[in-house]
């Protein structure tokens, strides 16, 4: 018989748990809403997942506020660890949450948006992205992780195309693989430490000096592949053009972003002790990845045809550029991760918005796919705001100053730099110029191509929201970088104050 | 004296600006008149200049403003006359004028009239400013500026391809051996700390030997382009392609002759270093006889006398590196005057033959053309040095020079020479003016030029006269202020007397030989023309197909293969690393096959192979690897 | 007012530009016109306000942008930098004055404001990070430029200048943070600030290495051979006013970031480097020079002869003393406007016959005589006659080296030679014989407007070749405390005989 | 007899996770291929529960006890695709799906 366990409330410092709490309760009142009156405007749901948000948002900022009075905070027996790694990645995902929202609401009707369920799951699933990095825990981790992608999962099919759902069903697969994956590693790093906290493995890890590296080996690859999946580094990245292309722009987008930063914050939890307990072989792993991963994600998206599916690969390289923070694990890195993250997010939440407004309804005949370069020729010549707003965001992507995303690029390979990665640095410069060309294809494509089809409309699906996203992410990428210096005093103090 | 020093130097740009703003326009004669009374100002102003230096006056120094100011370099527009610019001011504006005025006629139906004499003054200019700056800097500006006004006067008819192909070559030519000075130039600076003349020579004693030499040669070498020394003398006979009144100021009496000027200018520097001297002095020996045996045979007017310039450059070369400066520079004078007069009567010539330049097909012009026969005749004889013209007091001062300095082999050369060059110059003016009419037959009826343009002539052929007799004694005494005073006098009277009557003698039996051959009937000797000498002598030795063949192709066709050396191999190298990611991602695309099962596969590999990694390195001893990585920076 | 002069120059045309979008296309042209003028009188103005006697950097303006990693807003101009920055404003004015393409013509004139905003941030800009914003910058409106206005391979000429420039100066970036952590690590705090960055003395082995990386980016840019063969596409296919630009301005960035960036930072591993970019600098001199005599297009003729003359100025650059290096900033402002004007001048007969084979031409000098004198007066300028501008470059380029290397410096002076081969061919092709072509017969020569871009740069290729003191004295200066710093800064004792002591500064520190 | 150890039930996890593994490489059926990635899981729980008790912690089955949670959610969300995809298709089959690639 279990004893009676006095649990006070104060120990349990709920305070930790109020960020996700708001989220999932607001899921739950959109289900509620929705049974007690069907059919309502797409809108309401949109605001009120908005306001969620909102106060989700100001409860982070307040844990932020705690933390940095009072150090990381602990909760739930310890199952909940709120330093500021945990801040950052939910100020991330939350801010993009609301970026990504009001996309919704586009002028064209589009399926999924018309069912609440589909908000609720959107809020569930930052409930579990949030859980995810704001844990020390597998076990919590591994919930988090699967309540986000679970929801993700129909949220994608909801967009109700074959290509949708092909693509709901090749990340679901994959997903369940890697969440096997994710578990046998726990399991492996459980059998050999009696633990699932990964300060608690490392302490033990440390103590007894490595001595079974090679089961530690065994859990870290499984644990590796997992996040490798989630991260998609190359080759565990096959999903993601296929994903993207199958989910709406604005989800592209959106996945592109966030479930990416929860999983650096796990992979930094995770990964750094080792590297930095010593086990090289990590570090030579994570090295030749990162580099694969930047290069041949950006060869690929070289040969791509279709714009949403070259930013996916695109994407796939930026998430390799950043996983170098990880590896080289100083605090400048760490800093720069989520600083790139940060100025990432709006560029390319741009970029993907600019495809979902100019996104139709049916496909036009002779495209195969939404968005094929031969949609943008002549862009600049029909709809030259548009098109220089696009080139904006190309240009942010490829990293030219003194657009937000240099600034990103610039610390995280001066970080590199400090850290000692001479080549990486120049690896992770040079990738940028390889980018550069795909992203010019576009610019090309706009600027300098004849139109090909008169009356092509890159504005079908354009309602006031879209546009300010648009408007939005315009300006922060152009004038972010008045911002950066405070940005990373702010993330250099939280990161530095978690001992990252 | 800085006004008239400025008057002299600045008239002719002043008079080749006004001509250029009639450039574009039609015929005006104001553009031939104005520039013509401009130079005639700069004349009186040069000689005023040389009257007050004559009157034991100081050198004349001024500076106008910097040019060039930086580190240590400094670079005035420093101009200075002296006894030996002044001299030179006085040969130019004499010749310069002449000319001018010559050309008014001569230009006469010519469409370029305006744009003529702007070249020409310009050039002018560039000549003056060659002759009168201080230091080495100024020098090149006007250095490069007679190189460029020869290059528009050469191919001043620019519709002719031969014109437009002599101008650049004689540009390109000369830019070879500037290149040289240039470097001659940089010598001086590093190794005296200044170019200017004086600055500089009076630091020169210090210098080491072989930096002087190395000083000397790179300078001389910028002279041979100038002066068409061999191997760069090509150009000046493809120069003839320009009109006439150029080829007799420019190719004859001042241009070609800056070379020389430059070792004058430079004495202190090649007194210095004589065995430089010696092979400038062997240099010009060769080119008088080299050039010489092409003019015996040359069946164009204007290359026999262009050949005739050249031979007459080697001697005073012969005397510049002999270290008789003031000969050289005395020679280089008394040619001007008679050169000009020649290559002026030959334009008479081609004027009333239509362009017609081979004097084979000219013939008995005497009775049509008295004053040209007069004029052309008394500058042959002042050429070949016969008392009392101004030749002889030149020339054959020059012989006297190489054999009191005990070079008898120069001396011998320059001999023979002298004979060759009295023969080729009675050759042309006998197959000219004597023997059977053999123009009419091309309907070719001559006539003399206009009066004014035969009285521009009679001051040169006064003073190719009477330049040697009056000029040498004053000459002497002003001159050798500043050029070593070396007399050239041979001690023995016997010897001496036995040598001016000899050469004289000898010179006379070559006139008598060549009126003897051609000025009767012409006989073309078919047996002698198709030997190997006189082929030879006629192609020129060979060598301006030798230079067309393997420099010119040569260059043409290298420049070829690297372009495509740049297409091929620079630029689809570039293309080629570009190809590479782009031919990758073409390669390996297919990866992303599309099918559930092959990713998934993928997921499962990249597992295995990660453990089969670790399983390597938890086993296999990694060193190695930790080795490399470290390289690589990441431990 | 003054105080901000450099931000107002920066800023200005790109504020123009934003509110040109408004502006009615027929009116552009006048709008161009008179935003150019402006910047540029101001650009006179600075020069007028500009001490000539001081050496270091004016109208100094410095702002914090990124504290947290040492990057400011920093601005300053020197000796060096003015002319430049002059040259860009005039050549911009120039190019809007003298435009005759029709298509676009907003969208054109506002990327070229946008253009000239970058241009003279480059060459203000006195950190780092803010030099490699515009130097990057740069890269976007000329990639328009080509790829919109450009001729029939513009978007593969235009996409491989952007991304080869672009790739060689991300490895210059990668050095610039090198440069940071080195001054990070010998100070404890960040700072990209060039005046800062002069302060630190490296090892030689490092100093070799981050040379290598900034020599990526500038060489490129030059650009020098064998990273040249994007500059003949980009010039073959650009319209005329972008070849004009790129030739004149952007192409110095390069040589300037060479005199900005490598030799004050890296002083003895410019010495030990000296040599081998001398051999490339004398391949990039003949090299270029023969293949431009190979060409069939004119323009491209011209642009070769742009490369080769690079090689001078890099050659002048790397003399490390003071004669060869005021040669060198000198004769990038002789380049910018000689080869600005014969571009000029290609475009005159491009826009008359829309080709530039020299084939197509011939005794063009009997049509059009203007033309023909002034593109003479430009080709002179360009094999470098004395008393025309160039002249005075190269002079004191190759004199200045002629110090460290006696063989070298004869075998770049070849550039006189070899120059004068392709200039004076080309000038025969097009311009000397009888015209046979029908379509030349009526050609019109130069008209007002072209006269009105083509007068000036004539008169100032003149009167700067006659009198260059007014632009050669602060260089001078200028360049002599550039290199006094280099002096002092060397390590070795190579390298500190090889770079002179200024005589004046030594006397300065005496008393 | 062989006492049953802690090895064991790990070997036998390992063997049932490579099976599962090996399953989703091979099964081209979207069903079966579920019931490789339920392998996978339920492989895992072995584990966990045989560690658990050997270390008398509760940790290892309170994981468990959420992988059959998350496993059971799983197969929910999977099959609902799946049978949309088969209502839409009329196919199970994973060599159909493949419009996307590249």
């Amino acid at each position: 018989m279990l004893e009676a366990v006095n649990v006070s409330l104060a120990s349990l410092n709920v305070a930790t748990l109020v960020p996700m709490t708001i989220a999932v309760v607001g899921a739950l009142a959109i289900i509620v809403i929705d049974l007690i009156k069907g059919g309502l405007d797409k809108s309401l749901y949109v605001m009120i997942s908005m306001l969620f948000l909102l106060l989700d948002l100001g409860a982070v900022m307040g844990s932020a506020g705690v933390f940095a009075a009072n150090g990381t905070q602990l909760g739930f027996f310890d199952v909940m660890l709120i330093d500021g790694l945990a801040i950052l990645a939910q100020i991330v995902i939350v801010v993009a949450s609301m970026m990504f929202i009001p996309l919704a609401l586009t002028s064209k009707r589009f399926h999924e948006f018309s069912y609440p369920e589909f908000f609720a799951l959107f809020l569930f699933m930052i409930a579990g992205f949030q859980f995810m990095v704001a844990s020390d825990n597998l076990i919590l981790i591994f919930v988090g992780l699967e309540t986000a992608s679970l929801a993700l999962y129909p949220m994608i099919a909801l967009h109700n195309r074959s290509k949708s759902f092909e693509a709901a069903v090749k990340y679901f697969t994959m997903g369940a693989l890697a969440a096997g994956l994710f578990a046998f590693g726990s399991m492996v790093l459980y059998a050999l430490t009696g633990s699932v906290e990964i300060h608690q493995i490392a302490a033990v890890l440390a103590a007894d000096g490595y001595a079974n590296m090679g089961y530690v080996l065994v859990g870290t690859v499984m644990l590796l592949a997992s996040f490798a999946f989630k991260l998609s580094l190359v080759p565990f990245h096959t999903w993601t053009p296929d994903v993207y292309e199958g989910s709406s722009a604005a989800l592209a987008g959106y996945m592109s972003i966030v479930p990416k930063i929860a999983g650096f914050v796990v992979a930094m939890r995770l990964f750094e002790f080792l590297i930095h307990s010593g086990v090289v072989w990590l570090e030579v792993i994570l090295y030749a990845m990162v580099v694969i991963t930047m290069t041949m994600a950006n060869i690929w998206a070289i040969v791509q045809t279709d714009v949403k599916r070259m930013l996916a690969y695109s994407s796939v390289s930026h998430a390799g550029f950043v996983m170098s923070a990880v590896l080289i694990g100083t605090t400048q890195a760490n800093t720069g991760l989520f600083l790139y993250w940060a100025l990432f997010s709006f560029a390319n939440l741009g970029a993907f918005t600019m495809l979902w407004v100019s996104r139709q309804k049916v496909l036009l005949p002779g495209q195969s796919s939404d968005h094929p370069f031969e949609k943008f020729s002549g862009m600049f010549q029909t709809s030259p705001i548009q098109a220089t707003l696009m080139a904006l965001f190309m240009l942010t992507l490829a990293g030219l100053p003194p657009f937000a995303l240099f600034w990103g690029k610039l610390y995280l390979i001066g970080a590199a730099v400090s850290g000692g990665f001479t080549v990486l640095a120049l690896i992770m410069a040079l990738n940028s110029a390889v980018a550069g060309y795909y992203y010019l294809k576009l610019i090309v494509y706009m600027f300098m191509k004849e139109p090909l089809n008169e009356g092509q409309n890159y504005l079908v699906n354009a309602s006031t929201s879209l546009k300010a996203i648009i408007g939005m992410a315009a300006v922060a990428s152009i004038f972010l970088f008045l911002a950066v210096s405070p940005m990373i005093e702010f993330i250099g103090g939280f990161v530095y104050n978690s001992g990252y | 004296m800085e006004l008239y020093l400025y008057t002299a130097l600045f008239a002719p740009i002043v008079g080749s600006l006004f001509a250029a703003l009639f450039g574009m326009s039609k015929k005006n004669i104001i553009a031939g008149l104005v520039p013509s009374a401009l130079l005639f100002v700069s004349w009186l102003a040069s000689l005023k200049l040389l009257i007050y230096i004559l009157g034991g006056g100081e050198e004349v120094h001024v500076e106008l403003m910097t040019w060039m100011a930086t580190g240590d370099l400094y670079v005035p527009y420093g101009f200075i006359v002296d006894q030996v610019s002044v001299t030179m001011m006085m040969v130019v504006t004499t010749v310069s004028t002449v000319v001018h005025v010559y050309s008014i006629g001569y230009m006469d139906h010519d469409k370029g009239f305006n744009r003529f004499f702007a070249w020409l003054s310009a050039f002018v200019f560039s000549m003056m400013v060659l002759v009168m700056s201080d230091n080495f800097l100024g020098l090149f500006i006007g250095w490069e500026g007679v190189g460029v006004c020869s290059w528009g006067l050469i191919g001043f008819w620019y519709h002719k391809e031969t014109a437009t192909w002599a101008a650049n070559e004689a540009f390109i030519m000369n830019r070879i051996a500037d290149l040289a000075m240039l470097i001659g130039i940089f010598l001086v600076y590093w190794n005296t700390g200044s170019i200017q003349y004086h600055e500089a020579f009076a630091a020169m004693p210090a210098l080491d030997t072989s930096v002087l030499t190395a000083m000397g040669i790179f300078l001389f070498i910028g002279a041979m382009g100038k002066s068409a020394q061999f191997p760069l003398h090509t150009w000046l006979a493809d120069a003839m392609e320009g009109p006439t009144p150029v080829s007799a100021l420019i190719h004859a009496a001042t241009m070609v002759t800056a070379g020389v000027y430059l070792v004058v200018r430079a004495n202190p520097l090649y007194d210095l270093i004589p065995d430089v001297g010696l092979f400038i002095a062997s240099l010009g020996a060769f080119v008088a006889m080299f050039a010489a045996t092409m003019a015996l045979v040359n069946r164009d007017m204007k290359r026999i006398i262009a050949y005739s310039t050249l031979s007459q450059l080697g001697y005073m070369f012969v005397a510049a590196g002999l270290g008789a400066y003031w000969v050289a520079l005395f020679h280089l004078m008394a040619h001007a005057f008679f050169k000009a007069l020649l290559f002026l009567g030959a334009g008479n010539v081609m004027h009333a033959m239509h362009d017609e330049l081979d004097p084979f097909k000219m013939g008995d012009l005497k009775t049509s053309m008295k004053w040209t026969w007069i004029f052309m005749t008394l500058a042959s004889v002042a050429l070949a040095g016969i008392y009392p013209l101004a030749g002889f007091f030149s020339k054959d001062l020059i012989l006297e020079v190489s054999f009191v300095e005990h070079h008898y082999i120069l001396y011998t050369v320059l001999l023979l020479t002298a004979g060759l060059t009295a023969f080729y110059s009675f050759r042309l003016v006998a197959l000219i003016f004597h023997g059977d009419d053999r123009h009419t037959e091309n309907g070719v009826h001559p006539h003399e030029a206009y009066n004014f343009m035969l009285y521009a002539m009679l001051p040169l052929a006064i003073l190719a006269v009477v330049a040697g007799m009056i000029f040498k004694t004053p000459y002497y005494e002003m001159v050798t202020q500043v050029l070593p005073a070396v007399e050239y006098h041979i001690h023995n009277h016997t010897t001496f007397w036995i040598m001016t009557i000899g050469t004289q003698l000898f010179v006379i039996a070559s006139i008598v030989y060549a009126y003897k051959k051609y000025a009767k009937a012409v006989k073309v000797d078919k047996k002698v023309e198709s030997g190997l000498l006189y082929q030879l002598l006629y192609n020129q030795y060979f060598i301006p197909q030798f230079y067309e063949e393997y420099f010119t192709k040569t260059y043409r066709e290298l420049s070829e293969m690297m372009w495509k050396l740049d297409m091929k191999v620079v630029d689809a190298t570039v293309d080629g690393v570009a190809n590479v990611f782009h031919g990758t991602g073409k390669a390996t695309h297919e990866m992303q096959n599309g099918n559930l099962s092959t990713m998934l596969r993928w997921m499962v590999i990249g597992t295995v192979v990660l453990l089969a990694l670790a399983a390597a390195f938890t086993f296999g001893q990694s060193e190695g690897v930790v080795k490399m990585l470290s390289g690589l920076g990441a431990i | 007012m003054l105080d901000h002069i450099l931000s107002i120059l920066i800023f200005f045309p790109a504020l123009a530009a934003i509110l040109g979008f408004i502006v009615h296309k027929d009116s552009m042209r006048a709008y161009g016109i008179i935003v150019a003028t402006v910047e540029f009188v101001l650009s006179l103005w600075l020069w007028y306000s500009f001490d000539a006697s001081i050496s270091g950097m004016q109208f100094m303006e410095q702002a914090n942008l990124i504290p947290a990693f040492g990057i400011s807003y920093l601005l300053g101009v020197d000796g060096i930098s003015l002319f430049i920055i002059i040259m860009a404003s005039f050549f911009t004015m120039l190019g809007i004055a003298t435009l005759t393409e029709t298509r676009r013509i907003k969208d054109l004139i506002i990327t070229l404001l946008f253009l000239q905003m970058t241009m003279i941030g480059v060459f203000a800009a006195l950190d780092a990070i803010l030099f490699y914003v515009f130097w990057e910058l740069s890269l976007v409106p000329m990639l328009l430029i080509i790829g919109i206005w450009g001729g029939p391979l513009r978007i593969y000429a235009s996409v491989k200048f952007f991304l080869y420039t672009f790739a060689g100066s991300l490895v210059m970036l990668v050095g610039m943070l090198f440069m940071a952590y080195f001054y990070y690590q010998a100070t404890g705090q960040w700072s990209f600030s060039l005046l800062e960055w002069y302060r630190l003395i490296l090892p030689e082995n490092i100093q070799y290495w981050l040379f290598v990386a900034f020599f990526f980016g500038f060489a490129i840019k030059v650009p020098m051979f064998p990273f040249h063969t994007w500059l003949p596409y980009a010039h073959g296919q650009a319209p005329t006013i972008g070849s004009v630009i790129l030739a004149a301005v952007l192409l110095k960035m390069g040589t300037y970031a060479f005199i900005r960036f490598s030799l004050p930072l890296f002083p003895d591993a410019s010495v030990f480097f000296m040599y081998p970019v001398a051999i490339l600098a004398i391949i990039m001199i003949i090299y270029t020079a023969m293949v431009a005599y190979a060409q069939k297009d004119i323009k491209q003729v011209v642009a070769y002869s742009s490369v080769s003359h690079m090689g001078v100025i890099v050659l002048g650059t790397f003399a490390l003393n003071v004669e060869g290096i005021t040669g060198s900033v000198f004769l990038m402002i002789a380049h910018g406007i000689v080869s600005g004007a014969l571009f000029l001048l290609v475009g005159v007969i491009y826009d008359r016959r829309h080709t530039k084979l020299m084939s197509e031409f011939g005794g063009l000098a009997h049509v059009m005589p203007k033309y023909a004198l002034i593109f003479g007066i430009m080709m002179m300028a360009s094999v470098g006659l004395p008393l025309t501008i160039n002249f005075v470059g190269e002079f004191l380029s190759l004199l200045g080296f002629y110090k460290q290397s006696h063989m070298m410096t004869l075998l770049a002076g070849t550039a006189i030679i070899v120059g004068a081969i392709y200039m004076l061919a080309a000038y025969k092709k097009a311009f000397f014989g009888d015209v046979t072509k029908e379509e030349n017969k009526n050609l019109k020569d130069v008209n007002k407007t072209e006269l009105l871009g083509l007068i000036p740069l004539t008169i100032i290729a003149i009167w700067l070749g006659i009198y260059p003191k007014p632009v050669l004295e602060p260089i001078n200066n200028s360049v002599e405390a550039v290199v006094q710093l280099m002096h002092d800064k060397a390590i070795s004792p190579e390298a500190k005989s090889t770079i002179p002591s200024i005589v004046k500064f030594e006397t300065q520190e005496a008393h | 007899m062989m006492e049953i150890t802690l090895q064991h039930y790990l070997i036998l996890s390992t063997v049932l996770f490579v099976i599962g593994l090996i399953g989703v490489m091979r099964r081209k059926n979207l069903l079966l291929l579920f019931f490789a990635t339920e392998i996978l899981l339920n492989a895992v729980n072995i584990a966990f529960a045989a560690i658990s008790s050997y270390y008398g912690d509760m940790t290892g089955q309170m994981f468990a006890f959420f992988i059959i949670a998350i496993a059971a959610s799983e197969v929910a969300v999977g099959l609902g695709l799946l049978v949309l995809w088969y209502k839409r298709t009329g196919k199970i089959d994973l060599d159909t799906m493949t419009s996307m690639k590249g």
